[in-house]
């Protein structure tokens, strides 16, 4: 776990459904549909993900799969992956699932998401390898955060052996800082 | 739902938004202060919990999880200040490796005080290390192809000492110049890079 | 082959061996997801006879057109290996700053760096904690103002796959324990390429008869 | 401090590849060159010496030497490489080392000096272009956990092209693994 990992710190931030085993005290306003100041036993509610780690760890809760993991989107993911758009399930659909492992204990869900990633990983490479520069924003709109990055990664690598066939690499260039910056005063003094 | 945390994750937001745009955006010191301030009530929060504990034990079972949450908060929110902190003190670094000891001004208004604090520092012990080593390591990032390079002026810039003597920046002229003079140049956006002479 | 030909060559038999070891050292310390033993000795001739090298170049003012143009491809010639230098040092430098709260906690570690870069990894830990602190570690409450509990001290991925070459027949390496896979080692032979994961190999990378592509 | 310190960039590889010695044939009388890295010369006109192909170019642009073309930088040679290369899909065959950087070197700045320039640089695109096909074919049918991969005559410039994209997927392809591993030893052992 990389403690400084944006990625990995808003995709904590992701909410998972579950049941407090017991009471729980002056947690009331965890529950926004309950006005009392404590939480009942067996009082089910969505709690982010950062949430959830310490309370198993006390078996104070029972943890249940988010909807984006139940058994129609599963299925869905088995039927036909490739066609899915993940990013709108989730932006951290496998890192979450992954995360979850040790929650839900659910080998059928490991299997699936291992599946999916292998079965939708060859349009990844395909789309790192071909799309140019514009499309690419497009092309990954499809696509999870895991899998961006592997975008990004594969893209960019392309992107810069192009760029030596094509004999410019030996240029030097400005640092993407006060590029953006010139780029966006001349943008301005167009209007 | 608790709004727990919740400030912190929109400053990761923010942040990630100007890093997707190569900026550096604004040091979000009110957000910042906001945050430590939601920290302060946490701990008060967990202190009221603990006095309730001692106060009446019978009810420790009950009160474990609201101590559990409170204080996953406070480690929440230290974590995502820290993360914000170090993404920007990487983008310092950069700063300090892509412009040298002069970034501009418009980079160096989005510093907090202790961020160019940071910055003055950092720059002081590279220095040190550069010369202990006895090798400027900001310089010469790129292999070198030849002894010289074609740049063509970008701005107005004048005079400018180099490590090889006084040249004269004026907008649209060409020059050849040191390869090591150049770097620094061409990435202060005073200059562009025409070709390389030998290919 | 035609490099192997190309081997015997005269040319090559005058090859500072140094050279061709700091390149294999900066390749493998870019693609290494730690870092690995300093090369004081080699960096610092190379360095030494760089320097005096390129001293006695600008000390010589020689308006004979030949001597001029021989010495602009000494300077060409200075230019790369400073570069390799300079590229290596950088390359460490990153890690460094990267993993310093890790490096400074083990000696084994600690012992890989150069005096010079022990001492920058000191001042950089102390300039991170100093910073951290004073934006908001001190102003939150005692028991959550540490930068080193469990998990918070970013170290280097050992797990990662990298690219390798086999230099000399090393036999079986066990890759995997066996609960993970069916298979779990592999036969390294001199001339094998592989893409594979750094942990099993680090002590072959350390000895030399793996280097990292 | 940056990333791109922790890689390869298409120009250092060709910049490694520089050093790899080719003959020359100088135009010039010049005394031996003490380099720090070895001898080179003495030059004197019409009589072939060996130079590092970053020297051999410097002194080609100024017109003081023709290049010979490295014995395998020949039609014949590359097309056999070529139908070689066609014949096997499972495999990369054995290619000079660094020959990608080196023919576009060399066909840049002594196209003069080089028999049928146009017609090798054809076929030295066609080889890129099969094994580049192989290596993405490779890639896409990796799947779950392989203990390793290998990629005997991947050349340093192919490696690096295609590098962040197979790394960053065995990573992955790892994790699902081990997670889906870790799964099933923890769901068995509940009751």
């Amino acid at each position: 776990m990389a403690y400084h990992d944006i990625d990995e710190i808003l995709m904590e931030q992701e909410l998972v459904p579950v049941a407090f085993k017991t009471e729980a005290k002056w947690l009331g306003h965890l529950d926004p549909g309950s006005a009392s100041p404590d939480l009942p036993e067996g009082a089910r509610l969505d709690i982010p993900f950062w949430m959830v780690v310490n309370l198993h760890h006390q078996d104070a809760i029972e943890v249940f799969a988010p909807k984006q993991y139940s058994q129609s989107r599963r299925n869905a993911l088995i039927a036909e992956a490739t066609s899915v758009n993940l990013n709108e399930w989730s932006s951290y659909y496998y890192r979450l699932g992954l995360r979850l492992e040790n929650y839900l204990l659910d080998v059928g869900l490991m299997q699936v998401l291992q599946q999916a990633f292998i079965d939708r990983y060859r349009n990844i490479l395909d789309l790192s390898q071909h799309s140019m520069e514009e499309d690419a924003t497009d092309a990954t709109r499809r696509l999870d955060s895991l899998e961006k990055k592997l975008f990004n990664a594969g893209h960019a690598a392309v992107a810069e052996f192009r760029m030596w066939k094509r004999n410019e690499h030996g240029r030097m260039s400005a640092a993407s800082i006060v590029s953006q910056g010139r780029k966006r005063k001349a943008e301005r003094s167009n209007d | 739902m608790s709004r727990y945390g919740a400030r912190a994750v929109e400053l990761l937001k923010e942040f990630r938004r100007s890093e997707a745009n190569f900026l550096i955006g604004p040091y979000n010191e009110d957000a910042v202060r906001r945050i430590v301030q939601e920290v302060d009530e946490l701990y008060a929060e967990c202190l009221r919990i603990s006095e309730a504990m001692k106060r009446t034990p019978e009810e420790i079972p009950a009160l474990t999880s609201a101590l559990t949450v409170h204080h996953s908060a406070m480690q929440r929110n230290k974590r995502c200040l820290l993360a914000y902190l170090q993404a920007r003190v990487l983008q310092i670094e950069q700063v300090r490796w892509d412009f040298g000891q002069a970034p501009p001004a418009s980079v160096r208004d989005s510093y907090s005080p202790f961020e160019q604090q940071y910055m003055s520092q950092y720059n002081q012990i590279l220095q040190t290390y550069m010369g202990s080593v006895q090798c400027t390591l900001t310089e010469d990032l790129n292999p070198p192809k030849d002894l010289l390079a074609e740049v063509r002026c970008l701005t107005n810039e004048g005079e400018i000492v180099t490590e090889n003597g006084t040249i004269v920046l004026r907008k649209n002229s060409t020059l050849f110049l040191r390869r090591s003079d150049v770097d620094m140049l061409i990435r202060q956006g005073l200059v562009e890079h025409v070709h390389s002479t030998d290919r | 082959m035609f490099q192997d030909d190309l081997d015997d060559s005269a040319f090559d038999a005058e090859l500072n061996n140094d050279v061709r070891r700091l390149k294999q050292s900066w390749l493998n310390e870019k693609n290494a997801p730690e870092i690995l033993q300093f090369e004081s000795e080699l960096v610092k001739d190379l360095t030494d006879n760089v320097q005096t090298q390129i001293r006695q170049l600008s000390e010589i003012q020689s308006s004979d057109v030949m001597t001029a143009f021989a010495n602009n491809l000494k300077r060409m010639e200075y230019d790369r290996l400073l570069f390799v230098i300079r590229s290596y040092l950088r390359t460490r430098l990153t890690k460094i700053q990267r993993h310093a709260m890790y490096i400074l906690s083990s000696a084994e570690m600690r012992q890989r760096l150069s005096p010079e870069e022990l001492r920058f990894t000191h001042s950089y830990v102390t300039l991170s904690e100093q910073h951290y602190s004073n934006s908001c570690l001190h102003d939150f409450p005692e028991m959550i103002q540490r930068l080193d509990e469990k998990g918070m001290i970013p170290e280097p991925d050992l797990q990662t796959h990298v690219f390798c070459k086999v230099m000399e027949d090393v036999g079986d390496v066990e890759i995997e324990r066996a609960d993970v896979s069916g298979v779990n080692s592999v036969t390294l032979l001199k001339g094998d390429q592989f893409l594979l994961r750094y942990e099993p190999i680090r002590p072959l990378v350390a000895n030399g008869s793996v280097v990292l592509l | 401090m940056a990333k791109r310190f922790l890689e390869f960039t298409a120009a250092e590889v060709e910049f490694l590849a520089e050093d790899t010695i080719i003959t020359i044939v100088p135009n010039f009388q010049m005394d031996m060159l003490f380099f720090i890295s070895g001898t080179v010369g003495p030059f004197s006109p019409s009589l072939p010496v060996q130079v590092p192909v970053w020297l051999a170019c410097t002194l080609k642009t100024r017109k003081r030497c023709s290049i010979q073309a490295p014995e395998w930088l020949d039609v014949a040679y590359l097309s056999a490489k070529l139908d070689e290369e066609r014949m096997f899909h499972d495999r990369f065959i054995e290619m000079p080392e660094h020959f990608m950087e080196i023919s576009a070197m060399l066909l840049e700045c002594a196209s003069d000096d080089i028999r049928n320039a146009s017609q090798l640089r054809g076929i030295i695109e066609d080889i890129c272009e099969i094994r580049y096909a192989k290596a993405r074919h490779g890639l896409s049918i990796l799947q779950d956990n392989p203990v390793a991969t290998q990629v005997n005559n991947l050349s340093l410039m192919e490696i690096n092209s295609i590098r962040p994209f197979f790394i960053h997927a065995m990573n992955e392809f790892r994790n699902f693994a081990q997670t889906l591993q870790a799964t099933r030893i923890r769901a068995n052992e509940v009751p």
